[in-house]
């Protein structure tokens, strides 16, 4: 069994690459995705110490945020198809304007 | 490293077999499934069906995997090439991944020591609508996506129904995990489809529609979209997708036998004078064997003699073992038993028992499937949104909520257990009634109107 | 009803935009697909799958049966006809041999008469049987399609004694029948019709009161009274709206005004009605096969009319109640040998024309219920 | 020994698609490669024996919420790559900063090894077979010492539920 400093760094590999999506695309999927993407590498991290503890309430936040991520996807794409229905489009540079 | 490899070999040596069995064994029997549904097909319609290649078309599988498998392999200039390549291999592996969780017999298992059991064949089956997604998103056909699009919507709907109706299973069971599943209808002397009527029905149903059979098979629905998000797949990549299609039956058949029909245990398990249905098995392969010795001798091709000899040799083989222990049993001399290839034939005898019982009860599942699928006249796709949404999940729901309060009549009041379920299922039903009553009426003010609106609430859900 | 056809109409019409903005979905149904039944090729414009516009694309199946008629003699041209509705080949051929009969001022003797009128229903149930099996597929029953394949079968049987011919059979000749009825005609077409009343419960208790069956139909193409007429929609479509008008009884022709027989109607115009008339006129049509064998008078089969037709100078037309509908004949005579002109009022074609405005706001699922419930045939569509 | 081979095996998949799903620039593409990468998240959560995680993740991500993504790609007909306007600076930056933060957490890791009884590269696991079983235990906490955070999340997919219909719904007099 390899020590927890692995899992730690994995999570943070993801959650930097996530980070770079969420920074330059401009998509706005494609940032929905990244940040599904950081919420997923927090989840390693959970889990890593939840086994290493032997403690289950890693588990329970991990299971949190995935709830939390379904939210947050239902809501996301909710804005984004009213925005796209309104200006065509669902680049992020466009969303310039709080109401329209 | 070798050392490695062996020790992991002989600790898991009955898993990687199951695992092997599976990859290698569902392709065929899928291949008879389709044999058997076109037997099926043609009693019901008054005509003889396959009937060239082999007695009565049995080798017709085979022919129809040969001619399949030598097809051009197409791929439209405009397809997304990675995608196209991609989705129905991940159908497959969805299909074939989520049979590691299944029980066939007591020790028929992959996954034997995962401790979420059943939840684990419904997770990694959800995986499959992405296969067909992605297919007909991949395709680049007008055809294709409609069906893709519209395979979507159905499966996740129905998979809240599944999911919820597989609850009340787990609620009775009090486990996950699959042979425990089976021990608690052991001890409880029940099969949980008599507790539990309705949710084995919005199962039946739900599994159904997710499995993209008629009269839920919108999806490919030949009569409007061609073939739905297989229009331009062909040749291997299309037999993946039927494989995959056919797996899932088994799957779902499996899962419904497994939490409702008493997994592989035999009718009456606990019941000791019905003993002699344990023979059963025996003397039906026995008769299998004889037919195929029978008739092998008619057949005019040298390949179909052996190929029927060789059926009948497999049938009494088991039938030997079978017919073995049952002696054993009967006699209960321990001088006989004690021999080694008794004793030999006795582990394996657990085993193949319950397979037999096992694949037995998903076979009438799956036949049930045929059934409705050559009865019934198709759904059109709103009235398929709404039974899943206004009466499916609500049904399932108030089902879920009624074995809660059926398990709490019987731990805390004591009641008596069919009591208890009589007016828990009578409750559930009076609630289905007043839904489709309730929607009929809804059905008629919005009739000619769709729910192309609803599809996006619909899929709020979805996480 | 017409409420309902109206609002559907309508809820189109307030957002000719799509849902969500994006671009109309086109698809091309047909020339080549499984419900089109043959060469029909519909072009729709789908918002999601709600049909918001349609086109349909005929003449794929274009042989130029008007044309020819004009350099073939009127004897020629009959087997032409048959190759029009080619599962109907026998009312083609009595429309037909009727209005050429009527050109040249004859009438066909009794006999002929009434043995033209039971092939004549026969081949209505044949049809309508065909049409219900397909139907019956393109909504999603597999099953029926071959019990009504096994009734067909029966009656091409007796097509088949009778002419030799199962399918395009020229059964008719102008001024009569080329064949007399063979011995056991009346036997035959008795053992049928009393077997078929059963089958046909058969077909009913399948499909008339399944509720998947209602849900795919009840309400799906609605087609008023009013639009019917507009359309010039004719047959079970035009009775299926309410309106009771067959030429049968109308204009009775061959030995109709002989037997005692009902026109079913409908209430609403919509799929379920032209379902439950179809239905109906095959238990009619089965009244009337038993009520013209139960005497078949005795004479010629043959009026009196030459081996070259030379009518004379003049036009006529001839309608007669098809399987489909009205199938009319309107034929010109310059006293030559040959017609100078051949127009036909197809059925199919007309009734086609009701498609678009049909599936206008229904889902592409619909449209191939749609299709069905039209009953076309492409080969007349397209002549 | 198997552990680890799987731990690499699944953390290789995983950052190799991520880095993919980053750099896609079809949706679809971007979305299968997200795919990928949560179902070996997955598979890193079996090897943790967090079993019951291991399904949620499938059933709720991937079979859930990414299902919705591929759902809305398809209806917004994202399928085409957009255009892609290069902008150096913002990219740069990006990655500088990446590069930054992983340099402090690979420190913070390396630093805190040593740290008696917590260090991050030296903790051994809770002993595997002294693990509860995992659903129940997960069950149980869930529903006893976490029941208000769990009926807020319930609360929370409720409203995110209603303001995803909202949102999704067609204003009846927009432009």
């Amino acid at each position: 069994m390899m020590p927890i400093g692995h899992y730690l760094l994995l999570s943070l590999l993801l959650l930097l690459i996530g980070a770079i999506g969420v920074i330059t695309r401009r998509n706005v999927i494609i940032v929905l995705m990244s940040i599904e993407l950081i919420l997923n590498a927090v989840n390693i991290n959970l889990v890593a110490f939840s086994r290493y503890y032997g403690d289950v309430a890693g588990q329970v936040f991990a299971l949190f945020i995935i709830a939390d991520a379904a939210a947050e996807a239902a809501v996301g794409l909710g804005i984004m198809i009213a925005f796209f229905r309104n200006r065509e489009t669902v680049l992020a540079d466009e969303m310039d304007l709080l109401k329209w | 490293m070798l050392q490695g490899v062996l020790a992991f070999v002989q600790t898991w040596w009955v898993e990687l077999l199951c695992a092997v069995l599976i990859v290698l064994v569902v392709p065929l029997i899928a291949g008879y499934i389709v044999l058997v549904e076109r037997k099926v097909m043609a009693d019901m319609q008054a005509r003889l069906g396959p009937m060239r290649v082999g007695p009565h078309g049995l080798l017709q599988p085979i022919a129809d995997a040969v001619k399949l498998l030598i097809k051009e392999d197409l791929i439209p200039d405009d397809a997304d090439k990675f995608i196209f390549w991609f989705a129905p291999v991940l159908s497959m592996t969805a299909a074939l991944t989520s049979m590691g969780g299944i029980a066939f017999g007591p020790w028929f298992q992959v996954g034997r020591d995962i401790n979420i059991g059943l939840l684990f064949v419904v997770g990694v089956s959800a995986l499959g609508p992405f296969g067909i997604v992605l297919g007909g998103w991949a395709s680049n056909n007008h055809y294709s996506i409609i069906g893709a699009i519209r395979s979507t919507a159905q499966l996740i709907s129905y998979e809240t129904t599944a999911g919820f109706a597989l609850v009340s299973g787990f609620l009775l069971a009090g486990t996950l995990k699959v042979s425990d599943i089976v021990k608690a209808q052991y001890t409880d002397h029940v099969w949980y489809v008599f507790l539990a009527p309705v949710g084995f029905f919005t199962y039946l149903i739900a599994s159904i529609a997710e499995t993209n059979r008629a009269p839920f098979d919108l999806p490919e629905a030949e009569s409007e979209l061609v073939a739905g998000y297989m229009t331009e797949y062909s040749g291997f990549r299309w037999s993946l997708y039927f494989l995959a299609e056919y797996a899932n039956m088994i799957v779902v058949g499996a899962v419904g036998a497994t939490l409702f029909l008493g997994g592989w245990l035999r009718p009456f398990p606990n019941v000791a004078w019905l003993g002699w249905v344990d023979g059963l098995p025996t003397l039906l392969l026995a008769v299998t064997g004889v037919y195929c010795v029978m008739r092998a001798g008619k057949q005019p091709v040298h390949v179909q003699v052996m190929f029927m000899w060789a059926v009948a040799l497999v049938c009494f083989l088991v039938a030997l073992i079978f017919g073995v222990v049952e002696f054993a049993h009967l006699t209960s001399s321990a001088a006989f038993l004690s021999q080694h290839p008794v004793q030999l034939l006795r582990s394996m005898y657990d085993g193949l028992y319950g397979a037999f019982w096992f694949l037995l009860k998903v076979s009438a599942y799956i036949y049930i499937f045929m059934w409705l699928r050559f009865t019934l006249p198709r759904f059109r796709f709103d009235q398929l949104m709404r039974l899943g949404w206004h009466i499916l999940i609500p049904l399932a729901l108030v089902n879920v909520i009624a074995v809660g309060i059926m398990l709490a009549l019987m731990s805390s009041l004591g009641w008596n257990r069919w009591l208890a379920a009589l007016l828990t299922t009578l409750g559930t039903l009076v609630v289905g009634m007043l839904l489709i009553r309730w929607n009929d009426k809804h059905a008629a003010a919005a009739s000619g109107s769709i729910a192309t609106d609803n599809t996006q609430v619909e899929d709020s859900y979805a996480g | 009803m017409s409420v309902l056809a109206n609002t559907v109409h309508d809820r189109t019409l307030q957002r000719p935009d799509t849902i969500l903005g994006a671009d109309e979905l086109v698809i091309n149904m047909g020339p080549q697909h499984p419900s089109t039944h043959g060469v029909l090729r519909v072009k729709l414009k789908l918002d999601g799958e709600r049909v918001i516009g349609s086109e349909c694309v005929i003449g794929y199946l274009h042989r130029g049966v008007e044309k020819i008629a004009e350099n073939r003699s009127y004897q020629q041209f009959a087997p032409y006809v048959d190759r029009m509705d080619y599962v109907s080949a026998v009312s083609n051929g009595l429309g037909y041999c009727e209005a050429v009969e009527k050109l040249l001022m004859v009438e066909a003797p009794l006999r002929a008469r009434v043995i033209r009128t039971i092939l004549t229903e026969l081949q209505r149930i044949a049809s309508h049987l065909l049409w219900l099996g397909t139907h019956a597929l393109d909504i999603g029953a597999l099953t029926p399609l071959f019990y009504c394949m096994r009734e067909r079968e029966e009656i091409l049987k007796i097509f088949e004694k009778y002419c030799g011919a199962r399918l395009t059979t020229h059964a008719f000749r102008i001024g009569g029948l080329q064949y007399e009825a063979y011995d056991t005609l009346e036997k035959d077409v008795e053992r049928f019709c009393n077997s078929f009343e059963a089958r046909i419960q058969e077909y009913s208790d399948l499909l008339t009161s399944n509720s998947i069956w209602i849900g795919r139909t009840r309400n799906v193409g609605l087609l008023d009274a009013a639009d019917c007429i507009a359309l010039g929609a004719s047959g079970p479509v035009l009775r299926a709206s309410g309106v009771k008008w067959d030429l049968r009884k109308a204009t009775p022709y061959a030995a109709y005004d002989q037997y005692k027989f009902e026109i079913p109607v409908g209430s609403n115009g919509d799929t379920y009605d032209r379902y439950m008339v179809r239905l109906e006129e095959m238990r009619q049509s089965r009244l009337i096969c038993l009520q013209a064998i139960e005497n078949i008078p005795v004479g010629p089969i043959m009026a009196r009319v030459g081996k070259v037709l030379k009518p004379p100078p003049g036009e006529v037309y001839h309608a007669i109640e098809a399987p489909k509908g009205i199938l009319g004949y309107y034929i010109v005579s310059d006293g030559g040998t040959q017609p100078y002109r051949v127009r036909i009022r197809p059925p199919s074609f007309i009734n086609l024309q009701a498609l678009d405005k049909m599936i206008r706001g229904h889902l592409v699922t619909d449209v191939v219920a749609i299709i069905g419930t039209l009953d076309i045939v492409l080969g007349e569509v397209d002549r | 020994m198997l552990d680890s081979i799987v731990f690499y095996f699944f953390a290789g998949v995983a950052v190799l698609s991520a880095l993919l799903m980053v750099t896609r620039r079809n949706a679809i593409h971007s979305a299968v490669f997200l795919i990928t990468t949560l179902l070996s998240t997955a598979g890193i959560f079996l090897q943790l024996h967090a079993e019951f995680l291991f399904i949620a993740q499938i059933i709720l991500y991937v079979g859930g919420i990414m299902v919705l993504f591929i759902f809305v790609i398809m209806l917004v007909r994202l399928d085409v790559p957009l255009p892609q306007i290069r902008s150096p600076l913002r990219q740069w930056t990006a990655i500088f900063v990446a590069f930054v933060v992983f340099g402090e957490g690979v420190y913070i890791v390396w630093k805190s090894r040593l740290v008696p009884g917590h260090g991050l590269l030296v903790l051994n696991p809770y002993p595997s077979d002294k693990l509860p079983p995992n659903t129940e235990n997960l069950a149980k906490s869930l529903f006893s010492f976490y029941l208000l955070p769990f009926e807020i999340a319930s609360v929370l997919l409720l409203v995110a539920m209603i303001g995803a219909v909202v949102m999704g719904k067609k204003r009846a007099n927009t432009p």
